[in-house]
């Protein structure tokens, strides 16, 4: 409860991280993945961990009958004001690719807004992805990698990659506290499997800021 | 509750919905005449003392039963239970031992003291009866509880006519007869024994005479026989046994007749030591008068049957016998064929006459055929002087004779209160047909125990043994109550319409006309056959 | 033997009741005090075997609940005939739905009832053997299979009577119905194994299982009772001819029960746990013919000439359940293969 | 207290803070999650006493709903699309017994072609059933719906049927506020069933009506129907104040600008947010939504839409052949009135209804009586391109029918 507390009184007194950074009222976040990765979960996650920092928050799936392994995509808007708009997200500042295979899918960048994040789940550097050609104009700092699957199974034991991808987008983008991340991970799971996805989400969130190396 | 218009309604409402409308036909319960109250020549309701015998109350069906009969124990032996051969359930079956349960009922009586129904107040009138017979016995006994002045005169020193004098102790010990009797005489009776009425034209002071003087006087037949053959009547023969002498037979006797007395008769010499006992019959089994049963008991007896022979000459120690055939009307025809018989004595036992020297004298009385003529209120031509029993035309036994006297005395009644006897109505039969033989458990005749057959010709103990409580119960709910409720619930539970009511009195049920439909199953289910659909009046 | 034994008591153990008895040894349909849980002024045809049936089965249901019970009803006659607005037969509570749904509805009447605690109260859903073996049927089957503390009763006439007489799953060989007519080379309902619900019911292996019929009264009372005395879905299946679909007279209904039970084309027997425990034998074999012959449904199999053939397969049928069941006690058991 | 929740788990939750005594359900997407939370509140006995039944079928879920209201237990489920359908009949059923059942239908499109994905042709085919229904614009409002649900059924002894649009809204994670326990209890009193079974008042429910009573018994239900607004409005009013949110206060049609716009855009259910988006950047256009569809608040929203110039009634169902549903219902409320009244179908089987076709829509010049929004005009024209070319082919084979009947007459 001291955690809650803390994390909401630091969120409150603060605007909305994007508004400083970007000058929106609003992120539009999508996220990738296929069935069994955890998607909806992480745009959940995303969702909860923003609503604890404070925020109107809204998450939802692509509404797919995809089984495992099909292509997934949830979505997640989170603003200071009420969000009325129940529309996928498709103008979109924030991807959250969960597995770097669907970066050979068309419809995967449409829609990204020319500042936009781009968050992928690889242990290649953003160099090695290939996406100069289709990423070109972007700004580079805001392209990253993040090899969560592995650091979720270092973590976790298991290859579900959404809290370390929720951790590195916090890091990235500072939309959401690593508290309220934490927080959210503890709000969602059980006590033990919360921990370990709190270590995972913190060492995603730690390589993102670059304090540790890519291959901890 | 708050219930919704139309959608929800009161329980039982529909009791508004009068479907009685709808019938074209309705069931009416039925008393239907059943086969043993209609066989019975004694006119017991047989049934209805069954039913109350079901019910294990042994005293009401007692009494019952002696509202028509005053002798059950005597009958309970020496009837030939027509009732039991009309019985619907030996079409099922066997019949019901009614016979056996009467038996019990009377034996339960003397046993018990059961005591005759209080005559009704002294009505001033006097009654002679003539004979001391079953017939005599048996008017006086119901003349006498409908409260007239009854006077019984008999020629013999006991009361009981032919039931002491000619049917053997072995079928009839005498202690059951004079238990029965006696139980009649003590009502109020004057019995006045040794004394033969010889001439009617005498008799004064009485307002009605019942005559019931019966066939005793043996057939005479011509038989040629050598003067020291020993020749008796069976009459004579089954009286001094009855009186306690053991008449001299020899060791082979030969029974010359086909009816009761000459099974008795053989049954009797058997009993007196003759080894053996050989009845001479002129017809067949088929045609015999004798009684089946009899027949039966003395076959097993080790009696045996000459049939179609007539004796024509008796000698000392043997008989000559000509052999018989039927023409096609049935009749024997002499063939000319003769045969020797070895036989120590021969005993005549070819029907008995009546002597009616007594109304020889008495204006307007008919005699017929050897027999006194009555009408259908058993009145002889002369007004006041009655008639019944052996003497009159009809089938002679003791159960017939009864249900003479009984008749008689419902006659003489009325004949005394200046009106005449009207006959009970008709019933329509309660057939087999009608019934719903499903409902009738299987459940096989309680035979009466019988004596050893071996043990039965040495002595003259009674040779037909008894149900007890629990057998006579049984026997009882045999009953198939044909053609009358027996409260069964039968229609009051296969009714689709409730349209049954059970009511404390009567039958038990009644139709709820506002309801029942008509469908009749309550007919069909009916196990007794007491419910007809009659149409609708109009 | 389900049926009380009861000691010779001149109509034995199969009239409705026998002033000899004693009153607790009665049927309950003897009794002066029986419910009348459907009373009079309901318009069933005359000699109904379904009203007579559902009030054997109420009436003793009543009884035994101690008058706690609830009823729901399939649509059907019974429902029609006994429910036309402003009048009700009934003297149980009941309610009526729909057509297929009765097995649910009464699922969740005793989900009701537990879920209040008032488990005093039990629950008997009723219907026609359209409202059962046919369109009810799934309905039925989750309510076994989920083990809803219901007893569902189907009152079987063999075809849809209420609408006028159509074949339903449970119509028997060769026998005509509306949209069976008696024409062509195999006249009537087409033969098949049509749903011999006591078995599927069986199958699923509920606490009980019990056939039975308005013929014999004590028989289908011991099982109301049997099964009343139990939890758990219970499944209780009585024939009650039909005057108006079979073509037979009013007054033979409650004879036609008998018959089809005593030819062994109506098998009766109780089951518990998917395991038949007894049956009531045969008294009295009869040829089926004895038992067709009175039905007008079947006229066409005595016509000129004659179907002995169809005849002899419906024997078939009977025998096939006489040697199933072990119906007839004087039968030489049946041989392997014969 | 306002949480990140599912839809369907507020949903759930409130449902359970509503006491149901029976619950019984059968899966179908996408009302899943609102019943597996429910079973697993019973499971853990943090719904008690509640009976979770897992039936055979939507029709077995209706009617051992049916029979768990009339015995006197709160009676709920839920379903969607073609198990909306394949309950139809216990659904008419259930109104017309008058059984106060609540149930989510969580809208889903009809098939064939089967389709998983939200509109509300489900519960628009079942519109005339007897059934309050009402829709929820938003998972606040699906939430808090529920209680007024319960509710107005009990006061009324009628059923409601809350839609909440499948998906948009049941699997949406929004900050929504569950209703405390005792605001609830004290806003829904424990059920006191208008009739029931019961042993000791036996009553015959459900008897067969003929044409003598009919007609009165569907006036009266239509009667009571007819009553529902002005209770939903006072009880919506009872339970704003409860929880001390007055912008939570439901009413049976909700008006956004609409009161003296121009144009203004008729919705149900979940668009009605995306519309608010749309119409706060245009002038003169407002948005009207109706929670309350059924029985149709016809006087409230001609009182809101007499001054209008333009109607738009957005459709999230076809009636085929007839197009709008709910616009016949509004054009009857506007009886007399000259005012366009323009259909828009729009978000059939789960095509996403987007702000921007919106926006454009609404600045159409002439926009049509009946328009498909977002319609894939290239498909449609290649479609009927094709059933041209068939035409033909149809015509010769009458040609041929009749050249071979003529052979067989000379032959």
């Amino acid at each position: 409860m001291v955690l809650e507390a803390t994390v909401r009184a630091a969120t409150r007194s603060g605007r909305l991280a994007c508004s400083a950074a970007k000058g929106c009222a609003v992120w539009r976040i999508r996220v990738h993945g296929r069935g069994g990765q955890g998607v909806v979960t992480t745009a959940e996650l995303l969702s909860i961990a923003a609503f604890r920092d404070g925020h109107e928050v809204q998450a939802f799936p692509s509404f797919g009958s995809e089984r495992m392994g099909a292509p997934v995509t949830a979505y997640c808007r989170i603003s200071d004001a009420p969000i009325r708009t129940r529309e996928p997200v498709t103008t979109t500042d924030v991807l959250l690719i969960s597995d770097s295979t669907l970066l050979r899918q068309d419809d995967i960048f449409p829609g990204l807004t020319a500042d936009g994040y781009v968050l992928v789940n690889s242990s290649r550097p953003w160099g090695a992805l290939g996406l100069e050609d289709r990423l070109g104009g972007h700004r580079a700092d805001r392209l990253r990698t993040v090899p969560a699957t592995l650091i979720a199974r270092n973590a976790t034991g298991r290859p579900v990659p959404n809290a370390p991808m929720i951790g590195a987008f916090a890091a990235l983008t500072g939309a959401v506290s690593l508290l309220a991340v934490e927080a959210a991970l503890r709000e969602r799971f059980a006590a033990e499997v919360a921990e370990r996805n709190v270590r995972a989400a913190r060492t995603a969130y730690e390589f993102l800021r670059g304090e540790i190396p890519a291959h901890a | 509750m708050d219930t919704p218009f139309a959608i929800t309604l009161g329980p039982g409402s529909s009791s508004v919905n009068r479907t009685g409308t709808w019938r074209t036909e309705r069931p009416v319960y039925v008393d239907r005449l059943p086969p043993c109250n209609q066989a019975c020549p004694a006119g017991e309701n047989v049934q209805g003392w069954l039913y109350t015998a079901e019910e294990g109350d042994y005293q009401t069906a007692w009494r019952q039963l002696v509202a028509a009969n005053p002798l059950p124990a005597v009958m309970g032996r020496v009837c030939y239970h027509p009732c039991e051969t009309a019985c619907n359930r030996a079409q099922l079956d066997h019949a019901v031992g009614i016979n056996s349960v009467e038996e019990f009922l009377g034996d339960e009586a003397i046993r018990r003291g059961w005591v005759l129904p209080t005559p009704a107040p002294d009505t001033g009138k006097r009654v002679l009866v003539v004979g001391a017979g079953p017939s005599g016995l048996s008017a006086a006994y119901q003349l006498c509880l409908l409260g007239h002045h009854v006077e019984i005169r008999d020629s013999a020193a006991r009361p009981g006519g032919m039931m002491r004098y000619a049917i053997p102790t072995f079928r009839l010990p005498r202690y059951v007869l004079d238990a029965e009797i006696d139980r009649i005489l003590a009502l109020g009776i004057d019995f006045r024994p040794n004394t033969p009425v010889e001439d009617l034209t005498a008799e004064h002071g009485f307002d009605a005479v019942f005559l019931a003087v019966g066939a005793q006087l043996a057939h005479r037949a011509y038989v040629p026989a050598a003067q020291s053959a020993r020749i008796l009547d069976a009459l004579d023969l089954l009286g001094d046994t009855a009186a306690g002498q053991r008449p001299q037979l020899g060791r082979t006797v030969a029974v010359y007749g086909g009816g009761n007395t000459a099974m008795d008769a053989a049954r009797t010499a058997r009993r007196l030591g003759a080894e053996e006992a050989i009845i001479v019959y002129r017809r067949t089994r088929e045609r015999m008068p004798a009684n089946d049963i009899e027949v039966t008991d003395a076959l097993e007896e080790g009696v045996r049957m000459k049939w179609l022979a007539t004796v024509k000459h008796a000698d000392v120690g043997v008989l000559t016998i000509e052999r018989m055939e039927l023409d096609e009307h049935g009749v024997p025809q002499p063939t000319g064929e003769l045969e020797e018989l070895q036989a120590d004595s021969l005993v005549l036992a070819l029907g008995q006459d009546v002597d009616h020297t007594l109304v020889d004298t008495l204006p307007g009385v008919r005699v017929e055929g050897g027999v006194v003529q009555v009408d259908e209120h058993m009145m002889t031509g002369h007004p006041g002087v009655f008639a019944g029993g052996d003497m009159v035309p009809s089938a002679r036994s003791v159960t017939v004779a009864i249900g003479h006297g009984a008749a008689a005395a419902r006659n003489i009644d009325a004949w005394l209160r200046g009106t005449v006897a009207t006959p009970e109505p008709e019933r329509e039969a309660a057939t087999f047909e009608r019934l719903n033989t499903w409902y009738y458990s299987d459940a096989p005749e309680t035979v009466r125990p019988r004596l050893d057959a071996a043990r039965r010709v040495s002595d003259f103990a009674e040779v037909t043994g008894k149900l007890d409580a629990d057998t006579a119960l049984y026997e009882a709910r045999r009953c198939m109550s044909c053609g009358n409720c027996f409260g069964c619930d039968n229609c009051y539970g296969v009714c689709p319409d409730n349209a049954i009511v059970k009511v404390p009195t009567g039958h038990g049920y009644a139709i709820d006309l506002d309801y029942c439909k008509g469908c009749a199953l309550c007919v069909t289910e009916c196990p007794a056959g007491a419910i007809d659909m009659i149409p609708e009046p109009d | 033997m389900p049926a009380q034994s009861v000691k010779f008591y001149q109509v034995g153990s199969r009239a409705v009741g026998n002033r000899l008895l004693d009153a607790e040894l009665r049927t309950e349909q003897s009794s002066a005090e029986r419910r009348n849980s459907i009373t009079s002024g309901h318009r069933a045809c005359q000699g109904c075997g379904e009203a007579l049936g559902a009030r054997y089965v109420l009436d003793t249901a009543e009884r035994v609940t101690g008058g706690r019970l609830v009823t729901v009803n399939a649509t059907g006659c019974l429902e029609v005939f006994s429910t036309p607005y402003p009048e009700s037969a009934w003297q149980v509570p009941w309610l009526h739905s729909l057509f297929a749904n009765t097995a649910s509805v009464a699922s969740g009447v005793a989900a009701a009832l537990e879920a209040q605690g008032r488990t005093d109260v039990r629950v008997l859903a009723q219907g026609g053997d359209g409202g059962t073996v046919d369109i009810g049927f799934a309905c039925l089957s989750g309510m076994f299979e989920r083990g809803d503390d219901v007893l569902f009763v189907c009152y079987d006439n063999e075809a849809y009577m209420n609408t006028g007489v159509q074949r339903s799953g449970a119509t028997p060989a060769y026998a005509r119905t509306a949209t069976t007519e008696a024409v062509g080379p195999i006249p009537g309902s087409r033969p098949g194994q049509g749903k011999d619900l006591p078995r599927i019911a069986m199958a699923h292996e509920i606490p009980y299982v019990a056939t039975a019929t308005v013929a014999e009264l004590r028989d289908l009372e011991a099982k109301v009772e049997r099964a009343m005395s139990m939890r758990g879905p219970r499944y209780l299946h009585v024939l009650v001819p039909c005057p108006l679909g079979w073509g037979s007279a009013p007054a033979e209904t409650v004879h036609l029960a008998r018959l089809a039970q005593r030819s062994g084309l109506f098998p009766v027997f109780e089951a518990e746990h998917g395991e038949v425990t007894s049956v009531l034998p045969i008294r009295d074999r009869i040829p089926v013919e004895e038992y067709l012959r009175p039905q007008r449904r079947y006229a066409h199999l005595f016509a000129d000439p004659p179907r002995t053939d169809l005849i002899e397969r419906i024997q078939q049928i009977a025998d096939r359940n006489v040697a199933r069941y072990h119906l007839d006690p004087h039968e030489i058991p049946h041989e392997e293969g014969a | 207290m306002r949480r990140q929740l599912e839809g369907s788990r507020a949903i759930a939750e409130t449902v359970a803070c509503c006491r149901p005594g029976v619950i019984p359900a059968y899966p179908i997407t996408p009302q899943t999650h609102i019943v597996e939370a429910l079973g697993t509140m019973v499971r853990k006995g943090q719904l008690a006493p509640c009976r979770f039944l897992t039936v055979e079928s939507e029709f077995a879920a209706m009617s051992a709903a049916i029979g768990a209201s009339l015995t006197g237990s709160r009676a709920y489920t839920a379903t969607s699309s073609q198990g909306l359908l394949y309950m139809t009949e216990a659904v008419f059923n259930a109104a017309g017994l008058g059984a106060p059942i609540v149930m989510t239908v969580a809208n889903r499109a009809i098939g064939a072609p089967i389709n998983i994905w939200n509109d509300q042709s489900d519960s628009m085919a079942l519109r005339d059933s007897g059934w309050i229904q009402l829709h929820a614009p938003d998972n606040q409002a699906a939430a808090d719906l529920h209680v007024l649900a319960f509710r107005l059924a009990e006061e009324l002894s009628v059923p409601v049927m809350v839609c909440v649009d499948g998906f948009v809204l049941t699997h949406a994670f929004e900050p929504i506020d569950v209703p405390e326990q005792e605001i609830v209890d004290a806003v829904l009193p424990p059920y006191r069933p208008r009739q029931v079974l019961d042993p000791d008042d036996p009553v015959t429910i459900g008897a067969m009506v003929g044409p003598e009573a009919f007609t009165e018994v569907r006036y009266l239900a239509d009667r009571r129907l007819r009553s529902a607004p002005p209770a939903f409005e006072r009880i919506a009013a009872e339970f704003a104040e409860a929880v001390g949110a007055p912008q939570r206060r439901a009413r049976c049609v909700q008006d956004y600008r609409a009161t003296g716009a121009d144009t203004v855009v008729v919705a149900l259910g979940s668009v009605t947010g995306t519309l608010r988006d749309v119409v706060d950047s245009i002038d003169g256009v407002g948005v009207l939504t109706i929670t309350m569809y059924r029985p149709f608040p016809a006087e409230e929203i001609r009182a809101v839409l007499v001054g209008a110039r333009r109607i738009v009634v957005l459709e999230r169902a076809l009636a085929p052949g007839a197009s709008g549903i709910v616009t016949s219902d509004v054009r009857s409320a506007l009886a007399g009135l000259d005012v366009p009244v323009q259909t828009v179908i729009a978000g059939l089987g789960g095509r996403p209804i987007g702000a921007a076709s919106l926006r454009e829509l609404l600045a159409r010049p002439g926009l049509e009586d009946v328009t498909f929004l977002d319609l894939r005009e290239d498909v449609i024209d290649r479609e009927l391109g094709r059933e041209t070319v068939r035409e033909p082919i149809a015509e010769r084979d009458g040609e041929a029918a009749v050249e071979s009947a003529g052979e067989r007459a000379g032959a």
